[in-house]
């Protein structure tokens, strides 16, 4: 039954807590106030223009990620999958001196990976989490039997460094690639008949199920997206390294999940949002720059991001009532 | 056989007097946010007694039930048991103080042996928390000697079927000595011949002075082992009176507060073509070689006891699960078994028995939750139109006067009733013509029952064909006009409604 | 490694093994190398030397990756043991980690050969001076700067801490600059993780604090292209910047060279010849030869000009130049160690 | 009639109980696929079957041993704990820094037991006690554990100056110059840790609280409680990981256990426990964490390129947990 008996009104703090985005964007808010206080060059074009930067290629695959955790999936295997596409896409365009062959082999094969990890996930129900472990260790080998070293740029296309480099009425273009999935994503996830149904089915797969559509049909879309837009950002790193680099990715995987877990998306399906995913990736890659800004010891990246990770998941437990995760 | 149960160690502290209560409840009272879950509810129950607890869904039984596990803590009231007043601060508690329940959702771990189940609180460790298996294993079959069960004690729990993992859960009161048994709702799941079994084993416990709780609200099985009824109704005692005092209408009258004559409201159906025919299907769930028809504009009652192959047969024909044999035709055409994004073209759905695990999206919204199944019809070029999808949500909610302050609230807030009529929207927006309902009314108050059932009458009428998947024989008999009976994943009996006896059709169900 | 250190040069080995040893003594026949990260380009080079060399010398060569994870390295040498290779030659992962390996090794007669960094109680190391290497390019760096009239360089080092070779090598380079430009400042000391991703990102960061840079110093080439490819993202411009990398590890390298763009030194180390040397000097090992602690491998700074001289270049491979590399002089002894740190 | 045949098995006591329990974990099939490598490997390499070679693995194998049966334990009472590979590189630290000051081992061990179980129960309460989400509690702790590692020790791997031969020994050599003490060492705790899970009350309610944490809590067991101790013991089991790993490396590796939480989840998934808790056995882990080992090492003794032992190790845990889990679905 409806709750009847009107709380007493709420104040802006208490209001700010409870809103499904005011903790992170506050936590946004502060960060930068804080560290434009204290650190001269932060509150700079130049330096919001680098952190637009840093956080594309996060923000790209993060994407796909959100619609993948909502539909009650994982995918640990997007940082492998990233240093292969690399390596790939500098393979190709080598081979056939055009950037769109390049790109499309890019997203190719990281849709290709997607589709496999939606075939072990859904036909061979292998548990997705470990299904991608092992994708990830396939990968990180397989991508040593492709290539023993680096893909140099051996076309030495001039558009080609632009992909990362350049600029469009001042931002980076890969701020503007990963501005355009973020909202594409935003407005499937929030406007869309597809993402409805990714929330149905992370939210109750049975349920999905019995009202005609195919839970496993939704997962390996949201597999085949993830793997397709880490294969657009590592057509990105690519142009970004000028190399093919089958080292690169390393650890990739855990600052993406560790972003959409932050933005507030659940690992039990059902509940997220592009805009969280958003702030989150902002937070995590200020916080980044920030400690360089700061001239912090480095270290201190991996060390922040870990507590306000845990710190969000507890005021969200909070928030929703204490309710087990 | 209760001195041959006690081990010597354990003091007689709760005495067989039959002049004493064996367990006494004054004024206890519960209280949840918003609600007054169980107001100044006072009872006794006496060794070889046994007590039913009656009232409708909400009365307070579940509450009191859980106060006496220790599982809740009152909020005023006392329980005695051995004339000692006793606190509980968790399961364990109550169980030390002698008070055993046999929940509905059986609470064993279904993994461990039966044996391992049966000594789960303190597994008889010995020195440094040993578990004594040897010692375990022993007096588990000891027990079940005694008590005459016939269950292995070294299987795995769930291999068991659930009337054996009842009287697990019973042989968990007896090594533990308990004086008092309750059980809630313990037939809900049991075959006919499982309840006469059961019966014997009350039988034996109150021979044992064993004091026994019974909640249920099949009369028939009131009037045959119950020695006293207790009826609460809203949270409120209501009347305590021996059994040989009540008939059927005296109880009902307590529990409901009210006679309800127009329970069951029969418009006029008219009878269209045959919309749903199944022949000779047999699926991997135990189904075999099901045939039948059903026509549009008449309501097709499916009545089987637990385990009989009602919720099997309603997955299989909607498409949910596969199929090993036979077909299954909606408006002339073939189903593709396994794929209910057919059935759902073809105009065939599922009303789920399990609303929690198959049927909401607990946080989501109600309008979300209502427009699941008919989101294409508010999705024009892949964009939901949602401004659309809530004037249609809005129509629905007042259609069927689903209570809720918001549409956009969470429909985990609505109460059962309610969030019943909302999931019955999600298919009726989708303009299903074929609807089958499995237990449509588990868990729902009278009240929004006789709402529901009306607005099944009303589907058949409007020209729906209706399969009803039941356990309840009044719901079955009030609202089927034709009646199929399901034992052991066959259909054992089939009948019109005028010419159907509760006998013949029980009769059926337990071949 | 204190001053009784004897150091002679690679040159000096690989003579000597050909006029004396080779056809009168046993030659092993199985030769068992752990790569601590086969996949960097550097030791694919390195492997490359040794496996030509091996060739060369009837020898088989086997190759484990530990790929970073120092137990794994362990591991292998424990299985190259069980394997009875004749040589085991090792890059540790970390020089600190194999000490026991070490140990167990010489308890069980196994000759090892490390490559890279010294390690406690080792027999032989075959290696290039990081901290001379980083110098020489200091010092080539800072005479073109002055040679085009520029004022004191800022100097951006992209880094790795992780391994005191690297730490070397910038101190090397910083030391190196200091002796043309005493009040050279190193402006922004980062952490790059030795890979062109992270070296990349940590580059914007800082580039977006100050930009005011006149050279990006980078620890082996990854670092130093992650650094200009920062620099570039930030759509600095490129004229008046000096790049040095570290390594020559493989083509990229050259590849920016012959670009005519900013990254205009180069601090060559060989791998080739590191591997090269190596198998000599395992050969030596085997055989019981007296040799050095130390086996310095020969580096020098390349620029444009002279880059041909040591590898030859047609835009999709490089081949190494053996004559002018082997004419290279290694130092007696390096300037300064990691002990010294 | 079930009730004399349950009299018989109450008589013929644990035979036929300890065939029921391997018959009933699957494990048998882990048994032989583990003999199906052994002999795979033999045939093709005249190196691995020696007692050399074996022993090898079993020492090599040891480390992981320790560390996938502590996760196991977190998986079985239904959570998880990804934190491990961070504890093993931090407990060398206080290890080595200890044993440099002291020159006493057993303080060394006493240092990086305390430091190791600082981190559990910071894990086990944020997870047990504040309900946040095991996989994310854990994932914060690996970053913040590695990060604060890296801070302390500046990237530098800190050396053992102490050299005591006890400490070299624990690592590196063979008891009677056969069996390696590391998998002596892992060997008994293991067996402890599979006799605990099987034989005390406390083992038997990690499962029921894996099982189901209501039924658990309605016999009365404090659930949180118990999930504090898994994560007690899983990092426990990480430190004394770490503390071998420290003997055979002689020095404490800031860079150590980087990725070992992937190995330890696919050994332990590979063993037969279930993400979903409740299910699986310890010895069924000991058996997964042997047979990748043994892969490992077979792939290295003919010589197989080093990348192919990660692509085959990813076949072989997705082949493994494919079949387990259609077995299931037939079902």
């Amino acid at each position: 039954m409806a709750v009847s008996d009107t709380p007493p009104r709420p104040t802006l703090a208490q209001r700010i807590m409870a809103s499904e985005h005011g903790f992170l964007a506050l936590v946004l808010a502060v960060l930068i106030v804080v560290l434009t206080l204290s650190a001269d060059r932060f509150l700079t074009p130049a330096n919001a223009v680098a952190i637009l930067h840093q956080s594309s290629l996060v923000l790209i695959v993060a994407v796909g990620m959100t619609f993948l955790l909502i539909t009650a999936e994982v995918d640990i295997s997007v940082g492998a999958s990233l240093a292969f596409g690399s390596c790939v896409v500098m393979a190709v365009m080598n081979e056939t001196n055009s950037i769109l062959l390049g790109t499309l082999a890019g997203v190719g094969f990281g849709a290709a990976v997607g589709g496999i990890n939606a075939v072990v996930t859904t036909v061979l129900r292998v548990n997705s989490l470990i299904g991608t472990i092992a994708m990830m260790m396939m990968l990180q080998g397989g991508v040593y039997l492709f290539t023993r070293e680096a893909v140099q740029n051996h076309h030495q296309l001039p558009l080609f460094p632009k992909i990362a480099t350049g600029y469009v009425l001042g931002i980076p273009v890969p701020a503007i690639i990963a501005a355009a999935v973020a909202a594409v994503g935003m407005v499937v996830l929030a406007r869309m008949r597809a993402g409805r149904l990714a929330l149905a089915v992370g939210a109750n797969p049975s349920a999905a199920r019995l009202s005609g559509y195919s839970p496993e049909r939704i997962k390996a879309v949201a597999f085949v997206v993830t793997g397709a837009l880490t294969g657009l950002a590592a057509v990105i790193l690519t142009s970004l390294l000028n190399a093919g680099q089958p080292t690169a990715g390393t650890g990739f995987e855990l600052t993406v999940i560790a972003a959409v877990l932050l933005g507030g998306t659940s690992l039990m399906g059902g509940r997220g949002t592009i805009l969280g995913t958003i702030l989150a990736v902002l937070i995590l890659k200020v916080i980044d720059n920030g400690i360089i800004q700061m001239r912090w010891n480095q270290d201190l990246q991996i060390i922040i991001p870990g507590i306000v990770l845990i710190l969000a998941l507890y005021m969200d437990q909070r928030r929703r009532g204490g309710a087990g995760g | 056989m209760v001195e041959d149960l006690a081990t010597p160690e354990a003091p007689q502290t709760g005495d067989t007097d039959a002049a004493r209560p064996t367990l006494r409840v004054q004024g206890l009272t519960k209280r949840f946010p918003g609600v007054l879950a169980l107001d100044d509810v006072s009872l006794e129950v006496r060794g070889g007694e046994v007590l039913a607890l009656l009232g409708e869904n909400g009365a307070g039984k579940s509450t009191l039930i859980k106060l006496l596990a220790g599982v809740y803590r009152p909020d005023g009231g006392t329980i005695e048991t051995g004339g000692v007043e006793r606190h509980f601060a968790s399961p364990a508690d109550g169980l030390a103080a002698g008070i055993k329940v046999v929940f509905q959702e059986i609470a064993l771990i279904e993994e461990f042996t039966v044996a391992e189940n049966i000594f789960l609180e303190d597994h008889l460790a010995g020195r440094f928390g040993r578990v004594a298996w040897d010692e375990i294993r022993r007096r588990a079959a000891e027990i079940f000697d005694r008590a005459g069960f016939d269950i292995d004690p070294e299987v795995k729990v769930k291999d068991l079927s659930i009337s054996q993992q009842q009287l697990v859960e019973i042989s968990r009161a007896l090594a533990h000595e308990a004086k008092i048994v309750i059980m809630d709702e313990p037939t809900s799941s049991l075959t006919p011949a499982e309840v006469r079994h059961l019966f014997g084993v009350i039988e034996r416990l109150k021979a044992m002075g064993i004091a026994i709780i019974y909640v249920s609200h099949k009369l028939e099985e009131i009037f045959e082992i119950a020695d006293t009824c207790v009826v609460l109704r809203d949270g409120k005692w209501v009347s305590t009176r021996p059994t040989a005092e009540h008939d059927h209408a005296s109880l009902i009258k307590d529990m409901v507060g009210r006679e309800i004559t127009d329970l069951f409201p029969r418009s006029d159906r008219p009878l269209g073509d045959t919309v749903v025919e199944v022949r000779g299907l047999s699926t991997a769930t135990g189904l075999s070689d099901i045939d039948f028809d059903v026509r549009a504009g008449e309501v097709v009652g499916f009545f089987g006891l637990m385990g009989a192959g009602r919720t099997e047969l309603a997955k299989a024909i909607v498409g949910y699960d596969p199929i090993l044999s036979g077909e299954i035709r909606i408006a002339g055409t073939q189903l593709t078994p396994h794929d209910t994004r057919r059935g759902k073209a073809l105009g065939i759905g599922l009303l789920s028995e399990d609303r929690k695990g198959e049927g909401l999206m607990l946080e989501a919204s109600v309008t979300r939750n209502m427009t699941l199944a008919a989101l294409d019809k508010f999705t024009a070029r892949g964009f939901v139109d949602a401004a659309a999808e809530r004037a249609q949500a809005q129509s629905f909610v007042d259609r069927f006067r689903i209570k809720l302050a918001r549409l956009d609230q969470p429909i985990g807030t609505l109460s059962g009733g309610n969030q019943q009529k909302a999931l019955l929207s999600r298919w009726l927006m989708f303009g299903l013509r074929t609807i089958v309902l499995d237990e449509p009314t588990r868990g729902i108050d009278v009240g929004a029952k006789a709402e529901i059932f009306a607005l099944i009458d009303e589907l058949a009428a409007d020209g729906f064909a209706v399969i009803l998947m039941t356990s309840e024989m009044p719901e079955l008999l009030g609202l089927s006009d034709r009646i199929f009976v399901l034992s052991g994943g066959r259909i054992t009996g089939s009948f019109d409604t005028e010419t159907a006896t509760q006998e013949a059709i029980l009769d059926a169900a337990i071949k | 490694m204190k001053t009784a250190l004897k150091t002679v040069s690679a040159l000096a080995i690989a003579t000597g093994l050909l006029a004396g040893g080779a056809a009168a003594q046993e030659m092993p026949e199985r030769i068992g190398y752990i790569v601590n990260y086969a996949t960097h380009e550097w030791y694919q080079n390195v492997i490359k030397g040794m496996e030509d060399r091996a060739a060369e010398l009837g020898i088989e060569i086997e190759v484990i990756d530990a790929n970073l994870d120092i137990a794994r390295q362990v591991a292998a040498a424990e299985d190259f043991m069980a394997r009875d290779m004749d040589v085991i030659i090792m890059t540790p992962v970390n020089e600190e980690g194999v000490v026991p390996i070490l140990r167990r090794a010489k308890a069980d007669d196994m000759p090892v050969v490390l490559e890279g960094n010294p390690v406690q109680g080792m027999d032989v190391l075959v290696a290039i001076c990081d901290y001379d290497t980083g110098y020489l390019a200091g010092v080539a760096a800072g005479e073109l700067l002055k040679e085009e009239g520029r004022d004191t360089p800022r100097v951006m080092n992209v880094g790795l801490p992780l391994l005191s070779a690297t730490i070397l090598r910038s101190q090397g380079f910083m030391d190196g600059i200091q002796t043309i430009y005493p009040e050279a400042e190193m402006v922004h000391d980062l952490d790059g993780g030795g890979n062109p991703d992270r070296s990349q990102e940590v580059s914007s960061a800082a580039l977006a604090a100050d930009s005011d840079i006149d050279v990006i110093y980078g620890i082996n080439d990854s670092s130093a292209l992650g650094g200009l490819q920062a620099w570039r993202a930030a759509g600095l411009p490129e004229d008046d910047l000096l790049v040095v990398g570290t390594g020559a590890e493989g083509l990229a390298f050259l590849h920016e060279m012959f670009a005519d763009g900013p990254f205009k030194l180069e601090a060559a180390m060989f791998p080739e010849m590191i591997g090269y040397t190596s198998i000599d000097t395992a050969v030596a090992l085997f055989q019981g030869e007296d040799l050095p602690e130390h086996v310095v491998s020969p580096t020098t700074a390349v620029n444009v000009d002279n880059v041909t001289d040591f590898y030859s270049y047609d835009g999709e491979s490089r081949q190494i130049q053996w004559d002018a590399v082997n004419a290279l002089e290694a130092p007696a002894q390096c300037m300064k160690y990691a002990s010294d740190l | 009639m079930p009730r004399s045949s349950s009299t018989a098995t109450v008589r013929t006591g644990g035979a036929i109980g300890l065939l029921r329990q391997v018959a009933a974990h699957s494990e048998i099939a882990l048994v032989v696929s583990l003999v199906v490598v052994i002999a795979v490997f033999s045939l093709a390499s005249e190196y691995f079957l020696t007692v050399r070679n074996m022993t090898n693995v079993l020492g090599q194998a040891s480390i992981l041993l320790l560390i996938a049966a502590g996760v196991a334990v977190t998986l079985i009472c239904g959570e998880v704990d990804i934190s491990v590979g961070s504890i093993v590189a931090a407990v060398a630290i206080p290890l080595i820094a200890i044993m440099n000051v002291t020159e006493s081992m057993t303080l060394g061990i006493l240092g990086a037991l305390a430091l190791g179980l600082t981190i559990g129960a910071v894990n086990g309460y944020l997870v047990a006690y504040m309900r946040i989400n095991a996989l994310i509690v854990t994932l914060g702790t690996l970053f913040i554990v590695r990060g604060a590692v890296y801070l302390y020790t500046g990237k530098r791997a800190q050396a053992d100056t102490a050299y005591l031969e006890s400490f070299f020994a624990l690592g590196n050599e063979r008891l009677f110059g056969v069996l390696p003490y590391p998998a002596l060492v892992a060997g008994v705790i293991v067996a402890a840790l599979i006799w605990v899970m099987r034989h005390l009350r406390f083992g038997r309610r990690v499962y029921a609280v894996g099982g189901s944490a209501e039924v658990a809590s309605l016999a009365g067991f404090d659930v949180r409680r118990i999930k504090f101790y898994c994560f007690l013991i899983s990092a426990t089991m990480a430190t004394l990981g770490g503390i071998l790993l420290a003997s055979r490396l002689g020095a404490a590796v800031h860079t150590s256990g980087i990725g070992y939480e992937f190995q330890a989840v696919a050994a332990v998934v590979l063993g037969g426990v279930s993400l979903a808790g409740g299910i699986g056995s310890i010895f069924g882990v000991v058996l997964g964490v042997l047979i990748l080992a043994f892969v490992a090492n077979g792939l290295g003794m003919i010589n197989a390129p080093t990348e192919w032992q990660q692509v085959i190790t990813g076949l072989v845990i997705i082949a493994a947990v494919a079949l387990d889990s259609l077995k299931k679905g037939r079902r």
